[in-house]
């Protein structure tokens, strides 16, 4: 018996087959390109969840995830997955494949720890350029997903939309304000107003002037369904953005579902966090925002599992934000372009080298005896195969038309736009 | 490719109303949030007390606080959060409160709300209409006067429209707000006050969205209009300058000189087509814009003309425009704006023109 | 025996002298308006100190500034300075003289007590475009100040640099990062690198990459001169903007000598407080940033006078940024053109004037024994004087002569821009 | 008025250097730091690791901390920054890692650095060089392929320039630095690893400003290059673009066609002037940008030969540039990019051009 049907999950097959993910109607044909997903565990977990409980109650009371330990084993395979994808960029990098890649080793912990709390039914995450180990632990696409790498588009070939994982933002930063803006939209729908006040309050306006009463907000929605929650990835370089700052208020002026999952990797390219973050702490901002905050080892795969799906359920049921910084270490360069030696030590990157995620995980699974050789090997053989599928995947990726230039530029495009489209296919095809 | 609204009044229309261009708005706003649930309007004062301009005046009352609602003071974060609704499958409507005041939010415009429906394929389309009081001539503080529409005609993903007259106003900020991409809408607060008949569809019909459905065919996004006829020169303009025009028109018509007034309307896209037929008309053509004359749209539209109606032309287009300095406080704005004097000193140069 | 001889400052005329202040060499010509400025107590602080103790161990213990109480009866003259002009604006604006105007009524103590603690030897103030009070404790011409006002000149017709107070700001936010900058420059003339490294420090740099090393920063400053500070103006509003953050993340990082003043008054035009500032309090903000702050009572200008002394005192001595929030009220309208009535009660309006900032300073002044009905009587018959001679100049400003569309645009125009305005001259006047 | 630098060489230059682009930079940014003590560079990264394209390679070594700095990551902060420097007497050279990261920076950039000058009358230059990789053509991620010249160059206040070769570099870059105005530099990233002979001034002069002083007379900020004589036909282009028209002359000479290929270097100031010589001669003329057309600054190019070629012109200027759609990804960026097909074609059209 493999070492995690012990904790009651050998319902999951032991191999994996790799999913093909259905595009859905209005995105655009990939060509050839057959997509390749890792089937993951937030969807079993979804099923899971419905079968096992579909009480309203439960449901209110938000994500009903298996507890961290559970599901470790899980945790490590999809490390496993997410580290030798990244090491074969890397190498496809290297022999020009790519023409650039910003690897993530060392953050396989914080990546897929939070990817794997997320509840596709309800959240949505946004990513920035390095959280492949997110995309593995949710799913997506992944050779769509590294479609950005090869630049053949930018934000990437997988669905962003029935992925829940929005498209990869070259602007650091960039997208912390869209999670927020996503989240208020979850508090609409939930028949909330931004600024909640309880139906009946009595106006704060002057009653002297009876033009400008205004009437209570929508009445709180009283169904006990989760409101969805967005998940904003960001880095310790981002947080120094002005739009960092203003989504975090916001969050806390409007009570948004959001968790602000700050990967505080020690760099931004070659400047260190203390050169960087004021104060030293991401998370110390939170409190000036009257947000809860958690500085959790972002290193510890159930660490920042469990710290994450206490986020996302305090923004399911109403409590609004969290900012979470995962202390972690980007082991590697900042991208392939970009050479460590630089601005730091090799003693630093060794030091950290020491706290290697997957090999804590795989300590704590062996002490307790909740996996054993059998389980590794099978482990490393599954990352190993996933990894060349998303290596066929890329070299097989055929070349973007040229009418894809103009196809998505408007969703109802000028006629002056098709007309240059037009000449434009005519002149250089 | 399907057409959204129509900025022209469908037949039958049951009403005509005689309205403020800030009227016309507040109304075209009441409109789209009773059209459709989805539709949100935010900003910087816009919820209690309706705007600094009032042309939200009454929307939160109305529709209550989850509809139209108060931010706080960060034009990112208004803009981004307007994308981030958008990929959750709102509508969003937000206003910046000053042109000058978009600077902020410049990011989150370009790269952000122009580029998602592209980046996404199509699959995140983001139907947002940025309401953004626009242009000088109103004795203003700094920045209160910009006039961006070149800069927003350029960013690629970017719709940009301008009315000059209330019943503009009306139908096409119900048209930016049905379009299903970004549209920059440029309010020209110098005409806020100015009065004029609002031609509306039937009451049965604001509620609907087949009120504007109908509309499609007659006046499609990108689509001038010529409101005034004449045969010896063409002012194309936009915005409150319209108005200017139409009145250097007056003047001109009493030297018997007959002008034709182009109100573009469309900023981008651009209606080349509309601009060619009147210059091949009146193979004459003055540009009349208060944005800074450098790198102005003054410049994109005289390079139509020099594409589309070189053998026509009898004279160089002429540009009318503002200076290149920042705008100026009131005491310097009359020298700053184009004026009737400038334009007509224009058109008399061009139809003076002889080939050398 | 005039009440504040009695704390020694009788060296001080009774009767101030409207002073005219010079411009510098390449300031323009300001036509015919005599430029007013009241004699501020900073100019005779500065002489004072100069005569006083001009040791240099003094001067690097940064401000020597009279302690409050000693100074009380001149800062409640600023205070009716800046209000009787306050008034004599509100009545321009609605006889048509001004076009608009943004009254400070109620939060005279706020600006006039960290206006009063500006050492204008060191120090460089940041307004927005609320600021009088500030402007007249700092002794800004002041009918260049209202110039904005009456539309003649974005941003005044005063010398800034002479005066120590940059431009009115017109966007909210705008200048918190000038502050910012502007107090790096006086690090940097202080010999001090932006983040700092005692000289001979070992480098972080990776050993085994000789070409990375880097000097130490150039040796500190040891001479004992004041580090000049900036100090930034903005509003509970302004908070909410990304600049604010970065102005704040930047001062912490490169240890800046910055006073980041917030009068919390409240309002953003329409919008609450509490519905613009998350958790509530701007001041909260600065431990995220490793900085201090004070939250102090707005309306008590020998409270204010003091924090800001303090904080200018640590940033003189190369401690740093400070963030103090004034809680204060803005009793009038926004602007002119703005009508408190629609959004808020006249209750809330009422409790706050009877925190009036000039009442409770008369109130102490009378019952410390510091002043009687003969100061106050003769303190607001200047204060009268002052409004009157400011509504002379105001009145008698001319328009401003075309060529100034161009004149300031470039330090050196280009060719083309000059005939741009040779042609607008010749066409239009 | 005084011009500054010259970006020619002056006479007598003892030194003559086989440098990249970048190596040329690097080393005017060294001239131009030893020249005046004020000078600051800074932006991210661009200290410890000498920027992501090594362009302030070692200048931390050789200049100290207090010269040469880090920033944390944040645009609009580095700008605001650079303003409140140059308010206290800095000479701030700050760099923005690439095109596309300074829209968050917009603010700062437009509503303050380009107009402190003239807010505070004068008494607060700006003399900011922001340094801006630009351009696309080297297969990076979203965002790092802008063309923001016709945004800067209409915001009043603003100088904007680009080099098109390792010597012109060099030369405008310290012109650019010693302007007391704040300049746009927009550095042309496809061609960094280009190679080509650098006229530097003499080695005893390049740590004074008696340096640069000394050129000021020949080639004055605005002043356009022609880089190869033509008669056929003018090409105008500037950046990267300069060499794909200097190839494309190369094969219409194969042909007999002898083009003009004009530099245009300022893009703020345009060199109208210059455009009009080339174009008065050769009557015919192409403007090749990489920016989207709308609202790009060929048609600003376009209107002036409007207005001051209108006789001589023989066709209708040709647009080649960009389409109104984002910069791609790498896939599709050589079908974005104008390329010499696309140029010739254009050629072609104009030379056949007769009127109808
Ligand atoms: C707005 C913006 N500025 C600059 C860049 C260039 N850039 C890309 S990644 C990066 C560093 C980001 O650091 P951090 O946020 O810590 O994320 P990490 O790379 O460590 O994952 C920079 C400066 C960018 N992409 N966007
Ligand atoms: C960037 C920017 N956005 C919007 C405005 C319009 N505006 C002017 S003052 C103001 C409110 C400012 O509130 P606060 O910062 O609290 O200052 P107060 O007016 O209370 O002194 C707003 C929204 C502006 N001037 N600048
Ligand atoms: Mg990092
Ligand atoms: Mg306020």
């Amino acid at each position: 018996m493999a070492p995690w049907q012990v904790v009651g999950l050998s319902r999951w097959p032991a191999r994996r087959a790799l999913r093909t993910m259905k595009s859905t109607e209005n995105s655009t044909s990939r060509d050839s390109n057959p997509p390749v997903a890792h089937r993951s565990f937030i969807e079993t977990n979804v099923t899971r969840n419905t079968a096992a409980d579909t009480s309203a109650a439960s449901a209110a009371a938000g994500t009903s995830a298996p507890s961290a330990a559970e599901i470790l084993p899980e945790l490590y395979r999809q490390m496993s997955i997410a580290r030798a994808i990244d090491r074969e960029a890397v190498n496809l990098q290297r022999t020009g494949a790519l023409p650039a890649y910003a690897p993530l080793i060392g953050q396989e912990a914080a990546q897929v720890g939070s990817g794997a709390a997320i509840d596709k039914r309800y959240d949505f995450a946004f990513p920035t350029y390095r959280e492949l180990g997110v995309a593995v632990a949710m799913g997506v696409d992944l050779t769509g997903y590294m479609a950005t790498h090869l630049a053949s588009w930018h934000g990437g070939l997988y669905d962003p939309v029935a992925s829940r994982f929005a498209p990869i933002q070259a602007v650091v930063a960039g997208s912390v304000l869209h999670a927020m803006g996503w989240a208020l939209g979850q508090k609409l729908d939930a028949g909330l107003a931004p600024v909640g006040r309880a139906p009946n309050e009595a106006s704060a306006h002057d009653s002297s002037n009876p033009d400008a009463n205004e009437p209570a907000a929508t009445e709180p929605d009283t169904s006990s369904a989760p409101i969805g929650a967005a998940i904003a990835y960001f880095g310790d370089g981002a947080s120094s953005q002005g739009d960092v700052h203003e989504a975090m208020n916001f969050a806390g002026v409007y009570t948004l579902p959001v968790v602000f999952f700050c990967q505080n990797n020690g760099w931004a390219i070659s400047v260190p966090t203390e050169n960087q973050v004021a104060g030293g702490s991401v998370s110390a901002r939170a409190a000036g925002y009257g947000l809860p905050s958690e500085k959790i080892d972002g290193n510890d795969v159930a660490a920042v599992y469990e710290a994450t799906a206490r986020a996302l359920n305090r923004a399911h049921s109403g409590g609004g934000a969290t900012v979470i910084e995962a202390m972690t270490y980007r082991v590697g360069p900042h991208s392939t372009s970009d050479d460590p030696g630089r601005y730091r030590s090799l003693d630093e990157e060794q030091s950290w080298r020491a706290r290697d995620p997957l090999k804590l995980c795989e300590k704590r699974l062996r002490d307790e005896g909740l996996a054993g050789d059998e389980f590794f090997t099978e482990a490393a053989a599954h990352a190993l195969e996933v990894s060349e599928q998303v290596r066929a995947g890329i070299l097989s990726q055929v070349d973007r038309p040229m009418h894809e230039l103009f196809d998505f530029v408007y969703a109802e495009p000028p006629a002056a736009l098709l007309a240059q489209r037009d000449r434009a296919l005519e002149e250089i095809s | 490719m399907t057409m959204t609204a129509d900025t022209r009044p469908r037949t039958p229309h049951t009403e005509t109303r005689h309205l403020s261009m800030q009227q016309a708005l507040n109304l075209a706003l009441e409109h789209s949030l009773a059209a459709d649930d989805r539709t949100l309007i935010f900003g910087e004062d816009v919820g209690r007390v309706g705007g600094v301009f009032r042309v939200t005046d009454g929307l939160q009352q109305k529709f209550g606080a989850a509809r139209v609602f108060d931010t706080p003071l960060a034009e990112s974060g208004i803009m981004g959060m307007a994308v981030g609704l958008a990929m959750a499958g709102w509508r969003p409507v937000p206003e910046l409160q000053f042109d000058g005041f978009s600077y902020p939010a410049m990011n989150q415009v370009i790269s952000q709300m122009a580029r998602m429906n592209n980046r996404s394929r199509g699959t995140m389309p983001m139907p947002i209409t940025l309401r953004l009081p626009s242009f000088g001539g109103i004795r203003a503080p700094e920045l209160h006067g910009e006039s961006l529409e070149s800069l927003f005609a350029h960013v690629p993903g970017l719709k940009v429209v301008s009315p000059s007259t209330p019943n503009e106003a009306y139908h096409l900020l119900r048209q930016a707000i049905a379009d299903p991409d970004p549209v920059v809408f440029m309010e020209p607060k110098s005409r806020y006050w100015q009065r004029g008949d609002v031609l509306l569809p039937a009451p049965s019909d604001t509620e609907s969205d087949a009120a504007t459905a109908e509309h499609e065919t007659t006046t499609p996004v990108g689509t001038s209009n010529v409101v005034r006829e004449g045969k010896h020169a063409t002012l194309i303009s936009w915005g409150a300058m319209v108005s200017t025009c139409l009145q250097v028109a007056e003047y001109a018509a009493e030297d018997g000189v007959e002008l034709e007034v182009l109100d573009l309307r469309w900023l981008k896209p651009i209606d080349a087509a509309g601009i060619q037929a009147s210059v091949s008309k009146t193979r004459r053509a003055i540009v009349v814009h208060e944005a800074p004359l450098t790198a102005g749209l003054g410049g994109e539209v005289s390079a139509i003309i020099m594409e589309r109606c070189f053998d026509a032309l009898r004279a160089p287009v002429e540009r009318v425009t503002g200076f290149d300095v920042p705008y100026p406080s009131g005491a310097l704005e009359d020298a700053y704006l184009p004026n009737a004097d400038r334009i007509l000193n224009a058109v008399q140069k061009t139809l003076e023109y002889r080939r050398g």
